[in-house]
């Protein structure tokens, strides 16, 4: 009955065998795993670890066998360090940790988010495809720019083949509509009547404003949102660095992916993360 | 059959307490922890200024030996921030223990004045942490340290005073027993042992501070040997406080054996359903009372010193 | 690629040396463990005179932490008996290295007086026993002593002298820094954990002696922690010899990498069929070289100081 | 590959269930285990702990389901403690240890022992009749006298119901033949054609004779004995205090049974055994 043991390993050395530039300080790596690990679900993250540098939650963007797929975006130090990294060396990856994104069955996929959110969206989206429902996809990413769009020929592409739509937008105008992909997000809830679900995973502000819009239509039956904007050591439930009040939830083992229940809990959310000294500090 | 127990002047309403550093860093997470059913809780070690702690990695599992290796090194936002939480959670109604530390007596003195108004359940003087460069260990390994400390700080508070020992040290009963001359209420053992993870591909020790602390199933033999030390020596003189690898009910009862009033519980709670494990450590405890019909936690207290 | 590594002026054909205590009662298990691929192996712990050592229990697996707990207390013959089966393995060309205790100074020199004209490999003094009375821990963890003892065996033999170090300290570069200035040759560490386990149902101490020591997969992360230590505080001024919780293969890199020069292996070879163990763990250690492109064993020795 | 793991655990706590006088200074234990475990093969044995007294091998002498039963005779304050234990009582057990008898098929089974060397003789025999091959087997059983025979009804029944022969021998001639099993055995063998096995547990010396009787017959094609008269510390391997000179085989793991060409081998076999303090001592 006490079976619950410590739900991981120390980090597992894999070696970089693939790497390219995704987006303008975004680089995506393809990582080889020596040992047997069971697939990643969306929303899922790894703790990525520089060795001799540092060690930060990476999402998850796409898996097959041994073979891991990350996207890296420059922050400080420890991305840097990745970015730096080329093929051949190695990083050390413990994981796969926290709860996934779950898709309902029979509803508007309409997926929304910018930066490095799009990692696990990119799993979500794939994940969607391969599910026997036809429901329809929507995928929102915004940027700054057009070349800090990541995926951009990934989602183009799909948009091409009429598996989904991509609604693609830039600050700037540089690419797809000029604005926020929120107004676009909104724009679609207006006119579609099917029932929908919001996933989105992006700064959190941004997470702030999309489910305010959600909240004020009654087709959007839930919204699971990706928290990324807080600081991890232990990635599985330990330290509570990484919690939300008055919750308590820990965003790495109760999270990172929240549905609209618990985010309507969850004060912390789009006003307050913790920082290293376990201080709170305003988003 | 009741599963209160006592630590001192202190009644809990059951022996599971949540050790420091372990959902330790938010008043909303030591809530839940103690609504999951503990009795008490600890926070994370406060000192008199937010410390960033060490560079990650500075926590992974050993899955191997059902351990975690640590080095967070004390991050925490400084007693003047905590305090918040601290309020919290006594307006809630949480028996909360303040884990305290300082890199000297004058560290000590300086949280103890900023939080001693309040009505906390104890003082927990960490004097044990591996993890940081000065204090830390070295505090704890001297007697005479730890006396003077210890003494002051009975001067500044009555609130009950624990006194967390390390077992990095030739003869912990040294140790303690100038903890109790100093005036603690209470003697927690243990914290963690020192200890370090090579990569050997990386050729690097992997936790960015190097060195770290040993907690979780594989030092509960170490753990039992000195709370069943401490008891030999002091008997009922002065309350126990068993922590180290607890991570089954059996573990708790083999605790409050060798001589603990109380026991603290802190790697085998960082899972993903820690409500879960609560509630099995304490559907045992109440097995095994029941087989052994024992009506109360204090029944179990030292029973195997015979 | 060559296995081959050298302690000081020794030379072994490999890392790997059995630890004292383990299968080192008699000539014909030492010279078993040898012949299956060791590159030394260290007989068991001889005092001044025959040792019943504690009652059983004294021995048990903690398979949980992939781990055992003992209280041995240095049964033993004693020297005069022991000669015998020392002289039958440097008959046989076994490198054998003898470890020896005593309660105090005059007993070390009784037995060393007694063996120092065999052609033995190297002289292990164990300051480090948990489990017994007198002596054991208390005269490894007193630098002085330590100092004295060592000094004084210095200057009864020639060959080389190890010391055993105790991790059940405050400090143990202070007791090492005692035993290099007394003349060793190289430093062994760690002997066992203080421990105990407590059966609940029974309600006691399960060994007979009650207190034991801990050995096994759960204290490698101690033991890499303080070869890692030792290491960096003397660099190559003293050969490392690492012990404790060895299990695999990879484990001998890590403790290669942390300082060690050789390593020692206890409990993982007390096991059905020891052979195999040592097969697979030459076979780990080739197969990483071969990975790493690395030519001799001393390209690793602390390779993880950087 | 390294997949070797420590064979054991700490003592697991079983009830005694039942009890009774086997013969003079011998009693039976039925002991239940509260945890499974997986069935012992005859010549296997564990180490029982009488806590707070001593922990010290026994042989295996049945076992169904989770309950155990044992065979224990006096012989000093251990194995006392253990008598006077009662119904209800606690005992420790940890095992099953050692390596078991390993009957060829298409031979005659002669086996011989005294004293608590019956105990895995008797699971040798249930073992052995409950093999599909209809091959003869023999029970040499001796004793100072009568009331000294161990399982004398247990045989005997066997013998009656045909099942096999029980030849029972006393130094006092109160019961079957007067005077030692060996003769008995030697009786048998010289009159027999058929290729036998012996498989022996009982006194050193005595296995020793029987030794050197089976050596002199060609149909004698192994004979295997188990070696009882060894201390014992840890049970499986680690401590060395049971092993044998020169092979440095230890009675726990290697043994305690070995076959012809392995006893060969074992100079100390009725000549030394090793006491506590690992010194060696004329058997
Ligand atoms: C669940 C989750 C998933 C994430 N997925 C991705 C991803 O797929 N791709 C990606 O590029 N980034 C991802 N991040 C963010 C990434 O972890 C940070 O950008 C990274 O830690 C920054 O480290 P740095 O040393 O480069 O920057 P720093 O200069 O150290 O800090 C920059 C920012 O990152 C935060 N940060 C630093 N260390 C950590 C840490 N240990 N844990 C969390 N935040 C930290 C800091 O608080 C600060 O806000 C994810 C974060 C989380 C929590
Ligand atoms: C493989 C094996 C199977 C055995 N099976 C049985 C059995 O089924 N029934 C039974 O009654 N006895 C059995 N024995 C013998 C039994 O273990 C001893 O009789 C018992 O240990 C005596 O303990 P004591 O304290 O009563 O006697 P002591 O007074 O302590 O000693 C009496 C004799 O037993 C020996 N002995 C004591 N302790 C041990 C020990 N830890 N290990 C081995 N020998 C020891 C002593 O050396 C001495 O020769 C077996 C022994 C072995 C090695
Ligand atoms: C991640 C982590 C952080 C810790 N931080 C502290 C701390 O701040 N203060 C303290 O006294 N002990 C700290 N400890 C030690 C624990 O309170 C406890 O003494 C130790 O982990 C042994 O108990 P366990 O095996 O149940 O975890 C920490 C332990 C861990 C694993
Ligand atoms: C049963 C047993 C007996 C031991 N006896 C001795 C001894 O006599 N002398 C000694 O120096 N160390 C002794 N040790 C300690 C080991 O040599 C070694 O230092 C320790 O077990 C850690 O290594 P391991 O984890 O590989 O076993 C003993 C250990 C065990 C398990
Ligand atoms: S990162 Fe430690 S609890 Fe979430
Ligand atoms: S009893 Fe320890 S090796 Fe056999």
């Amino acid at each position: 009955m006490t079976k619950q043991t410590l739900p991981n390993t120390k980090p597992i050395m894999g070696r970089i065998i693939k790497k390219w530039e995704e987006c303008e300080d975004t680089f995506g790596f393809l990582i080889d795993i020596p040992v047997k690990v069971k697939g990643a679900k969306p929303g899922q993250f790894i703790m990525l670890w520089i060795p001799g540098v540092d060690e930060y939650p990476i999402g998850i963007a796409d898996f097959e066998n041994n073979v891991l797929e990350i996207g890296v975006s420059k922050m400080g130090v420890g991305t840097e360090a990745m970015i730096n990294k080329n093929i051949g060396d190695l990083v050390g990856i413990r994981g796969f940790y926290g709860k996934p994104f779950q898709p309902p069955n029979k509803v508007n996929h309409l997926i929304i988010g910018g930066g490095f959110g799009m990692t696990p969206l990119k799993l979500l989206t794939t994940y969607l495809l391969l599910r026997e429902e036809k429901e329809e996809i929507h995928i929102f990413e915004g940027a700054r720019s057009k070349n800090r769009l990541m995926y951009l020929d990934w989602f183009q592409n799909l948009h091409d083949q009429k598996k989904l739509v991509f609604h693609v937008s830039t600050d700037d105008g540089s690419y797809g509509y000029k604005g926020f992909p929120t107004v676009d997000l909104e724009d679609f809830l207006q006119k579609s009547e099917t029932p929908s679900v919001i996933y989105a995973a992006g700064p959190e502000r941004m997470m702030k404003v999309i489910f305010d819009i959600g909240k004020k239509y009654q087709k959007v039956i839930d919204m699971q949102m990706s928290f990324a904007d807080r600081y991890m050591r232990c990635g599985f439930g330990l330290c509570s660095y990484c919690a939300v009040d008055p919750t308590g939830w820990r965003i790495c083992v109760d999270g990172p992916i929240f549905n609209a229940k618990q985010i309507e809990q969850i004060e912390d959310f789009g006003n307050y993360r913790r920082i290293e000294t376990g201080e709170k500090q305003r988003i | 059959m009741e599963l209160e127990t006592t630590v001192g002047s202190i009644k809990l309403r059951n022996p599971l307490i949540l050790s420091s550093g372990i959902l330790g860093t938010s008043y909303s997470t030591l809530q839940r922890i103690y609504e999951a059913g503990m009795g008490a809780v600890v926070t994370k070690s406060i000192g008199p200024r937010a410390r960033k702690g060490n560079p990650n990695p500075s926590i992974f599992a050993l899955q191997e030996i059902k351990s975690v290796i640590n080095s967070v090194g004390l991050a925490n936002p400084g007693y003047k921030v905590f305090r918040e939480d601290i309020e919290k959670l006594i307006e809630n109604k949480i028996p909360t223990i303040a884990s305290v530390f300082g890199e000297n007596e004058t560290e000590f003195v300086e949280v103890l004045e900023g939080l001693k108004d309040l009505h906390i359940l104890a003082f927990e003087l960490n004097l044990s942490c591996p993890n940081i460069e000065k204090g830390g260990t070295q505090i704890g390994t001297n007697p005479e340290t730890v006396f003077n400390i210890v003494k002051k700080i009975r001067s500044i508070t009555s609130s009950p005073i624990w006194v967390k020992l390390t077992p990095n040290v030739n003869n912990i009963i040294d140790i303690a027993e100038a903890a109790v001359k100093g005036g603690c209420d209470a003697l927690v053992a243990i914290n963690t042992l020192k200890a370090m993870v090579i990569d050997i591909d990386a050729q690097i020790p992997i936790l960015g501070y190097k060195r770290g602390g040993l907690s979780g199933a594989a030092i509960k033999p170490i753990g039992i040997r000195y709370v069943y030390d401490l008891f030999e020596n002091f008997g009922e003189k002065i309350p126990i406080v068993g922590v180290g690898g607890i991570s089954r009910g059996e573990d708790i009862i083999e605790y409050l054996l060798a001589g603990a009033n109380a026991v603290q519980i802190g790697t085998a709670l960082g899972v993903a359903y820690p409500e879960n494990m609560i509630k099995f450590f304490q559907m045992r405890i109440k097995k095994y009372m029941k087989e052994h019909t024992i009506e109360k936690i204090s029944e179990l207290v030292g029973g195997a010193h015979k």
